[in-house]
């Protein structure tokens, strides 16, 4: 009968509304701000630095690894030199990413053989400023050991079992505290 | 006529509300934002996502996506501007009417993103058109979306209609037209619309 | 009488048509900003009343020089854009450049990443058929409702590649001679469960639409595309088997380990909008079957191969790898001089090539009938101009 | 499918003067006889290559290749050109690949080549897509025009030897080439850093 197949799917659809009612499998909406999708562990956003008990004591020696491998380039590295000697020093003076090129790929994560990069949960950067807000520098991108843990038990307690099996081998130079502050400081984000 | 905000909350307390012209208007603006339907890469696939069930944009009253600029209010450049697009992107811009909000998404949107050094990518849509909201991401979080609609919300919120502080578009001394590129044998002409795009001269320090 | 003119801009010249009625043809410009084109396409439409006379495609509103950045890319560096040319389906494309490195590497797979990327890409597949057939629908007038069932469905699935490769999109998870991360036995417990009820989605999908009087009024006989036609403008993918040539990598090179499943290749008849349609839908039923067989074997073992991938580099040589991506056979040639970056990387883009030939579905048509002509073509613009 | 030397000498045997060499896995096919070429593996009982799935132009600049010459490596100089290589399949056999390379003469001034489609529709595209971004005209296309880029576009972007416009814009994150680039157009080092507001 004509007609036939468009009933058909008119009773598809009334069967959806009214399933939405009671049935979790109809009704997907998550109201945004006020509830929100559990992320998976595994969950990437961007990129930051993973610092151990103080900012200054941050796993980065500033190898620049990341630097090159970073598909899209947005890494900017400066190795830090002792206001003396003129040697370097094994951590970053200036370590910046520009969020507005990132491109998510997890590839810096990757290639890091010292576990100092990591992937971010955070996804609310939108912002109105496009260099301000979107350059973060080393102050901006220092996140505590204990936020990893937060965002990636799993992963995070892998890590730390296998940096302080590293660490029974060679114990790593001690860091120096920081003598020059960020050469760019960012004002503090405005979280709109 | 402004009106002192605790006084407006010691009003609301006991059941009545004041409100000015300008905030009913901007409050009756805020929440009926009608973008251009309009994806040019990946991140469009997440503005669809936006739209749909899951996250549902039509909770924000943004939920109606017009074809045609005529009837658009927001324009999402979800997706890289290629050169041989941008024209096309500035004249859509130019025929939307006042007053009129741009976000970015996603990083091609912002700056060209991975594709960056690409010879037919535009270095970010806000060389030739003003970018309200900038969304970082490749491509950005439906929920990311969703924030910075609710951040454009709020900026509107603040619009001023009359005054010092007025919005462009109620300035009838402001322009209302953006230069359209033209295509050149090598490049666009121009590169960059000057009256848009005016970063300031920076420099990063050579390392010592 | 109307004289004939030139354009200056297409550089054709229109000839009025004599007859009874004296009609005029009308040169349109449908696109780049179309609603329903697929993202920024352009067809330059000579229309005789409503009638397609003439049709040129017009690209490049996307050409975001992936050979090229790809050239001055690290080998590994590649992986995360190839996530980009088909937007949809970024596990296939992964994996059908590393399929294509493999081969010039001589890199041996472990049998459990082949089995994980058999699952990711059959995924793929169902990601790719439903919203395909959402979108077709909605370019035939139902706007909406199948499009918002699809992209329910796609959610389920994005879910399960996020919480296994971290994105909803852009995964970035085949790497060569495996796969970046392992799955875990709860990962694979969700795919089951997704799997189990997707032919559950696909029934609901059918009797939604596929009997609809006005969808088969709309598609059959719309667009057909001869079989010898469809060979010889080497369309590929569900469009050509549409056309009832019997043609699927999956089953031709036998890549990967792909001859262990047991599926057949659905074939259509006519090779008009309704047959490619159809041809899709068949195409999950099997991927579903695939699917089931491989989370069923899936054996333990090492996911990659162990490969290092910083200063990876492939020797000199070229080599052309291709597979059954979701829209057609994608394949990368690739050519190495013994460095750390290629020397020519070269896209085979399968939607691509396959709108070679949407000219001659369209003539005679309406200009209704081309959006829906288009829409099975089924077109990603990340991949069309790359 | 036959090995590549058979194929070479049967169609020697039915193209006559075609000159043809067998590089790695591939056939390089004369410029003059390589429309003739691909029409017998098209029309070829045995072979029907009726398929030509890839297409795609590659540009080789000049360099030094090392030769064999009587047991001693010899560096020579190679000549860059133009190349396009086809990859064909049967579709009717199910057999494949077969790689043909075709190559111009140098790099520079008029590059031409024969056009297949003709023969294969398929090629129509990615023809334009070659002489887009390459800029090798192929004699005998339909309807060769820019198709990636804009009708008015002067250059052949994908050559190794293009040279972006100098479109600089201040990177927060520049490296290499980037880098060398913006140097240009920076004021002396010793400038003050500025941040933007």
């Amino acid at each position: 009968m004509l007609g036939n197949g468009l009933l058909q799917g008119l009773v598809v659809t009334a069967r959806n509304f009214i399933r939405s009612y009671f049935d979790p499998e109809r009704l997907t909406t998550v109201q945004y701000p006020e509830e929100r999708v559990t992320l998976p562990e595994n969950s990437r956003s961007f990129p930051f630095l993973v610092y151990d008990g103080t900012p200054d004591n941050l796993r980065c020696v500033a190898c620049k690894i990341c630097e090159q491998e970073c598909p899209p380039q947005c890494i900017y590295i400066e190795v830090e030199r002792d206001p003396k000697t003129g040697k370097p020093v094994r951590r970053p003076r200036v370590f910046d990413i520009d969020y507005s090129v990132c491109m998510q790929c997890q590839i810096c994560a990757e290639v890091c053989p010292f576990d100092a990069i990591k992937m971010d949960q955070v996804y609310e950067l939108a912002g109105t400023d496009r260099f301000g807000g979107m350059l973060h520098d080393k102050a901006a991108l220092l996140k505590s050991n204990e936020y990893y843990h937060q965002i990636r038990p799993t992963e995070a307690d892998e890590v730390d079992a296998r940096l302080s099996q590293s660490k029974k081998k060679v114990s790593p130079p001690i860091a120096k505290p920081a003598a020059v502050p960020p050469a760019q400081p960012v004002p503090p984000k405005t979280d709109v | 006529m402004a009106m002192d905000e605790s006084l407006k909350s010691e009003l609301q307390k006991a059941g009545v509300f004041v409100t000015s012209i300008e905030q009913l208007y901007n409050w009756g603006r805020k929440n009926s934002i009608w973008p251009l339907q309009f994806g040019l890469a990946c991140c469009a696939i997440e503005m669809i996502a936006t739209a749909c069930a899951r996250y549902d944009m039509a909770r924000f009253g943004a939920e109606v996506f017009r074809p045609s600029p005529r009837q658009a209010d927001l324009m999402i450049v979800a997706g890289t501007v290629t050169k041989k697009m941008a024209p096309q992107v500035v004249r859509l811009f130019n025929q939307m009417p006042e007053p009129k909000y741009v976000i970015a998404m996603g990083a091609c949107a912002i700056s060209g993103g991975p594709f960056k050094e690409g010879y037919n990518v535009l270095k970010g849509i806000d060389r030739y058109i003003p970018v309200d909201v900038h969304i970082p991401g490749c491509p950005p979080r439906p929920e990311a979306l969703l924030h910075a609609l609710i951040t454009l919300q709020k900026q509107i919120e603040q619009d001023h209609l009359t005054g010092k502080r007025k919005l462009r578009a109620y300035d009838r001394e402001q322009k209302a037209e953006w230069l359209v590129p033209a295509y050149g044998e090598h490049d666009l002409e121009p590169p960059r619309n000057p009256e848009v795009w005016k970063p300031e001269p920076q420099v990063r320090p050579e390392a010592k | 009488m109307i004289q004939p003119f030139t354009t200056p801009e297409s550089g054709y010249t229109l000839i009025p048509k004599e007859g009874a009625i004296e009609t005029q043809t009308i040169e349109v410009s449908m696109g780049p900003h179309h609603p329903s084109t697929h993202g920024v396409f352009r067809m330059d439409v000579v229309l005789d009343g409503e009638e397609v006379k003439r049709l040129k495609p017009v690209f490049g509103y996307l050409h975001r020089n992936h050979e090229q950045l790809a050239e001055k890319m690290n080998w590994l560096g590649s992986i995360p854009f190839t996530d980009r040319l088909d937007y949809f389906c970024s596990m296939s494309n992964n994996w059908a450049y590393c399929h294509a490195v493999e081969q010039l590497a001589g890199i041996k797979v472990p049998e459990r990443a082949e089995y994980i990327r058999v699952i990711m890409a059959e995924l793929t597949r169902l990601i790719n058929h439903s919203c395909l057939a959402g979108f077709l629908l909605s370019d035939a007038g139902a706007w909406g409702t199948p499009l918002l069932y699809a992209f329910r469905e796609r959610e389920k699935i994005l879910d399960l590649f996020e919480s296994v490769s971290g994105a909803r999109m852009m995964c970035n998870y085949m790497r060569f001679g495996g796969v970046r991360a392992d799955v875990s036995d709860d990962w694979l417990a969700c795919a089951r469960k997704v799997v189990e009820n997707y032919p559950r989605f696909l029934d609901e999908l059918e009797a939604l639409i596929t009997g609809n009087e006005i969808l088969l009024a709309r598609t059959q006989q719309v667009g057909i595309l001869p079989r010898e036609l469809a060979i010889n403008a080497s369309v590929t993918g569900p469009m050509l088997r549409a056309s009832g040539v019997d043609y699927d990598i999956r089953k031709v090179d036998r890549y990967g380990i792909y001859d262990r499943f047991d599926f057949r290749v659905p074939l259509g008849e006519v090779g008009d909008v309704y047959d490619r349609y159809y041809v899709r839908i068949l195409e999950m039923r099997e991927s579903v079957k695939i699917l089931q067989q491989a989370l069923r074997d899936i054996p333990e073992g090492p996911f990659d191969a162990g490969v290092k991938m910083r200063n990876f580099k492939v020797p000199a040589g070229d080599g052309y790898g291709r597979i059954e991506a979701p829209k057609g056979e994608l394949g990368f040639y690739l050519v190495s001089d013994g460095g750390t970056r290629p020397y020519r990387y070269h896209v085979r883009a399968p939607s691509f090539i396959n709108l070679t030939i949407l000219e001659d579905m369209c003539l005679g048509h309406k200009v209704a009938d081309v959006i829906v002509i288009l829409g099975s073509v089924d077109i990603v613009r990340g991949e069309v101009d790359r | 499918m036959e090995t590549l030397n058979q194929i070479k000498d049967r169609i020697e045997a039915a193209v006559p003067s075609v000159r043809l060499a067998i590089e790695g896995r591939s056939l390089v096919v004369d410029r003059e006889h390589l429309l003739e070429v691909a029409r017998f593996l098209k029309n070829d009982a045995e072979l029907a290559m009726d398929y030509v799935s890839n297409l795609c132009a590659v540009d080789w600049l000049p360099r030094k290749v090392k030769v064999k010459e009587g047991g001693q490596d010899v560096e020579k100089d190679l000549p860059g050109f133009l190349e396009v290589v086809y990859d064909f399949y049967s579709m009717a056999k199910k057999h494949g690949p077969l790689q043909l390379r075709c190559r111009t003469d140098g790099r520079e001034g008029m590059l031409s080549l024969p056009s297949i489609t003709p023969l294969f529709r398929g090629a129509e595209f990615q023809e334009r897509e070659a002489f887009d971004l390459y800029g090798i005209r192929f004699k005998g296309h339909p309807d060769l025009r820019r198709i990636l880029m804009w009708d008015g576009f002067k250059d052949f972007p994908m050559r190794k030897d293009y040279q972006q416009p100098d479109d600089h814009e201040w990177e927060p994150t520049p490296h290499d080439e980037v880098l060398q680039q913006a140097k240009k157009h920076w004021p002396a080092p010793s400038a003050a850093p500025v941040k933007p507001a």
